[in-house]
């Protein structure tokens, strides 16, 4: 899909929004779900997964923070110019029928719950972990659904990452028929992992691998999981959203 | 639009453009996008006698004008596949070309076993690019005889024509044509990945290099095999565009496979297959097909 | 700024940065840019016993992300180089490495014996991508066996250390480096263009292919051989920037050598080599030289 | 050298005019020499080669002409936007104290006299040829020196070639001590030299060839001439400007 942007901004260091207004119809996005970008640079060929941050009519959102070459040169962009985008891709979150949900994220992870929390923030508690007060610039537009904030560093709200911030307010949601989303790095997971297996909740993740094609066609973007006849799934065709009881951590 | 259907082993095709083994997941990924008809025919990803996981993550570089990858043979085995696909396939009467692979010479014939004989398919193509595990891990395709033993033992297990798929990191891919040749083989397809390395913070990754950077070496080697040998040519390498393939098709392929290109841009079959129709009606391109 | 001076066959280079045979002219050139005393060593064109006119036009292509060359050694023999040029890099006080390259084994002997012994050259480095018209054209470099009996034949006639420029396109490097140590070589340059093929207006054109293309399959024979070899590596292919450079010292190189980059960016050597002084001056480039 | 660009003209179909505004001083240019342009795109990696149309101060302007993916690249881009130049390159016109000079251009060869006639207008009678009055725009800026104009179609000036323009007037100008220049395309010279071989002048031409480096580096812009130590010139460092009767047509 063509598409023009609209606004590239900066939020905090390496942390930018990008709003682009796209040619043609957009499908029903579900959270999670992502789009593969080109990014015309000499040194890009490969397309970049973002998963969606944000959607109203034709504009669509992604937030991302400059991790290499494609992400730096993306940065640069300026409105007017146009952008190749291709999706939405994917698995995303499915959303059921809950009581309650506990939606957990740590750094640009936010990223990925964005949407969901807009979708399903009133019958849900974000908790989000960030290094320091600075990240918090990255939330302010879920502050409505007041969330439980951590810092590494404490300059803002709890000190220490997410997960131990989690861990000493959960008994407040025991008992309910609940379930837990979260997106974050692979340590994040594996503390999470270990803090929920007491508990037994049911807990979808959104797994990142680098892909080639992000459709399901190369096998670049595995990841192993319990399944015993298919052990390997894709991230951008059986996933990006996962169970976090399936995956290998 | 111009009719650009081709013969190959004596079936015709709707037009000569296939997809490159490996690129176009089992063949039903796509269909979201474009239907798999569109397409000649239809080239499996690699497939063996035993399922295969693959190498760990991560399986994939971008390297500016092309890419890395160490996917490992990644495949659901051959049996699981003919069950559980071919009918797709012959529902949408899209013919295949099953790729196989093996790491001993017994596999191959073992894998030419299973695919048995079924109308779906209309050859079977031979990745010989594989490492040899009782040979110290250097790749069949290396070895001229190795080569013409290989495709003389599939013939012996099978009537389904037999192409054979060689890399160019050899010393000279004409005289590893030439031995597949007088093994029997049917056709070839020119060229699979060439091995690079990378440095993945500080490791040291081997893999198969594809898209761009293959074009000007796969285009040499069908060039210097299709004037010495006359058994068909599939080019593969670097063909992102209707000019990419002209290109090949110029130099002596009969039919091209198109794989990388398609990450980028999940539409350029389609397109390129539009385009060869486009300039073949307006008579910019001639063939003897 | 950092020492990043480095031992190569017993003398002392100011820095493990030299230009790629070829692509710097016959040394004088640049000045107008930069001194040619800035490089750890020149290395020369390709210079045979006798004048060699090269190609027609065109002799370029521009491939994207690399080219494609057709300049057909070219030179002016390297009697009248000695004797025209030594003593330009002598007053410079910049060691050369000679390249030379022969149609006929013999020819390659000529070579050696022709520079006789001068202290300005640190070595020859010995093209074996050459054709060898003895044996239909196919590149010395391919065969083991004529690797082996070259460097031995140029060994018995200088006390100069030899150096093996050897291509990708074999069946397997290591092999080829294996026999060029065999028969008693100082080092190995890694790696010479790999041969590809261009549609030029219809017309196929043979060429060799270079820049940032080669980089991923350079890296590969530089980390294969390194392991494998107990001699000095120069790595080549590719090469446009510090990281680039520094990729190749960490897969095992000695020193390495640039080439396509100068004709993007004729600024492209020195400013490599101050961007290594100062990640070696700032520890983030440790090295064991 | 990096410069900045001003202006990028279309003054006839797929022929530009480009100025840009170079950082820093450039040295003395004599006309014939030129530089090499990088050119920002996935797919051109080498410079692209062009004489000096004109020169003051800080500006420096190239005329070209859209031949393939690298000038046409050039033709979309933009006021304000940087352009690595590198230059001036090569060998230009020798212009030595003669008293008149005839100078012969065809097509977008005009580029390559350009700077030249600027020069020595005063002293010489220029011929320039192209394919139908549209072509007549290119040679607007010199149209104060009376220049000879001549059209493959006759829809200005003469009907047919330069050289037979010129072969038409040359009497005019002979017994005086006479110097020819000249830029066009192969065939042009190869005409030129048949007619001129009859007076024997001196003249001198820019040749082309496709260039690896501009500098000499590479010998990919070899030209054949008749110099027997060294038959082979590089365009980029011997010449542009040659002799036409050293050169092998
Ligand atoms: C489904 C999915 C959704 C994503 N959504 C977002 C998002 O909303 N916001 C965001 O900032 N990032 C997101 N990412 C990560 C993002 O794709 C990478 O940061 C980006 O591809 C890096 O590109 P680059 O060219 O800047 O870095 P490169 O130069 O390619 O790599 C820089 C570093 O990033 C790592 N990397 C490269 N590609 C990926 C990848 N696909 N996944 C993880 N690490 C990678 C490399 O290992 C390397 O260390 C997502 C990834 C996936 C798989
Ligand atoms: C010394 C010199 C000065 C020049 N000055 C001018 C100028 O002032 N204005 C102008 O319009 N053009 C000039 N040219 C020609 C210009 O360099 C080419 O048109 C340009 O390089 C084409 O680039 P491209 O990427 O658009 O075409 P490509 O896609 O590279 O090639 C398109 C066609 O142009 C031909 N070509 C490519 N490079 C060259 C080349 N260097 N010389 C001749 N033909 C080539 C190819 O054979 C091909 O047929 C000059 C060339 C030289 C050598
Ligand atoms: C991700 C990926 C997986 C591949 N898997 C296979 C395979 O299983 N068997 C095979 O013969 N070739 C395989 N190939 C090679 C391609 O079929 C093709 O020969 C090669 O990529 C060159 O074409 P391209 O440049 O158009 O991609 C694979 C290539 C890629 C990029
Ligand atoms: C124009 C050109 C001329 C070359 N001439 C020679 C040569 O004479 N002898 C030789 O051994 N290699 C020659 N090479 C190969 C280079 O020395 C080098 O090995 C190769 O280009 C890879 O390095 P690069 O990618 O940095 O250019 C030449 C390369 C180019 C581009
Ligand atoms: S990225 Fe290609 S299969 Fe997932
Ligand atoms: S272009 Fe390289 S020598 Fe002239």
């Amino acid at each position: 899909m063509e598409s023009i942007i609209e606004k590239n901004e900066e939020i905090i260091e390496n942390h930018y929004i990008l709003n682009v207004r796209v040619k043609g119809r957009i499908p029903k996005i579900t959270p999670g779900q992502f789009f593969m970008v080109r990014i015309e640079d000499r040194e890009v060929f490969l397309r970049r997964p973002f998963t969606v941050y944000d959607q109203r009519g034709d504009l669509l959102s992604i937030m991302y923070k400059v991790r290499g070459r494609g992400t730096m040169v993306l940065s640069r962009m300026k409105k007017g110019q146009k952008l190749s985008i291709l999706g939405p891709l994917g698995r995303g979150f499915h959303i059921g029928k809950r009581d309650f949900y506990l939606v957990i994220a740590g750094g640009i992870g936010i990223a990925g719950v964005h949407l969901l929390m807009k979708r399903i923030g009133k019958k849900a508690k974000l908790f989000y972990g960030t290094s320091s007060s600075l990240g918090v610039s990255l939330v302010k537009d879920l502050m409505d659904y007041e969330p439980v904030i951590s810092t590494m560093d404490g300059s803002y709200g709890y000190r220490g990452d997410v997960v131990s911030s989690l861990r000493e307010k959960i008994d407040g949601f025991l008992g309910k028929d609940l379930e837990v989303f979260a997106c974050g790095p692979k340590e994040m997971y594996r503390s999470l992992k270990e803090l929920l297996s007491k508990y037994g909740f049911a807990c979808q993740i959104l797994w990142e691998e680098r892909m080639g094609c992000g459709m399901g066609l190369c096998f670049g973007c595995v990841v192993k999981t319990n399944d015993e006849s298919d052990p390997e799934k894709r991230v951008c065709f059986e996933g990006p959203a996962f169970s976090l009881w399936e995956i290998s951590l | 639009m111009g009719n650009i259907s081709v013969e190959l082993f004596g079936k015709k095709l709707r037009n000569p453009v296939m997809n490159a083994s490996g690129t176009l997941g089992y063949g039903k990924e796509i269909e979201r996008l474009w239907k798999i008809s569109l397409l000649g025919a239809f080239v499996t990803k690699g497939l063996s006698v035993r399922p295969h996981h693959g190498n760990p993550q991560p399986r994939i570089w971008d390297l500016g004008y092309g890419m890395l990858n160490s996917i490992g043979l990644q495949n659901i085995g051959i049996k699981r596949f003919m069950e559980e696909y071919s009918q797709f396939f012959r529902r949408r009467r899209t013919p295949i070309i099953v790729n196989i692979f093996g790491f001993t010479e017994e596999e191959y014939f073992e894998c030419a076993r299973v695919i048995g004989h079924t109308s779906v398919v209309l050859a079977i193509e031979v990745n010989l690019s594989c490492p040899n595990v009782k040979q110290g891990g250097i790749s069949f395709g290396k070895d001229p005889e190795v080569v013409r033993r290989i495709i003389r033992g599939i013939k012996s297990e099978t009537d389904i024509p037999v192409i054979a798929k060689l890399s160019q990191e050899v010393k000279d891919i004409v005289e590893v044509a030439q031995a597949a040749y007088e093994g029997g083989v049917d056709g070839l397809t020119l060229i699979n990945t060439i091995p690079g390395v990378v440095n993945d913070g500080g490791k040291f990754i081997r893999g198969g290099i594809s898209g761009p950077f293959l074009k000007s070496f796969a285009l040499k080697a069908v060039y210097e095999c299709a004037k010495r040998l006359p058994i068909p040519i599939i080019g593969a390498g670097g063909i992102m565009n209707a000019n990419d393939a002209l290109d090949f098709f110029l130099a002596g392929a009969k039919a091209v496979q198109i794989g990388t290109a398609t990450f980028v841009d999940p539409n350029t079959i389609p397109k390129v297959i539009k385009e060869l129709k486009r300039r073949y009606k307006e008579g910019r391109w001639k063939r003897d097909l």
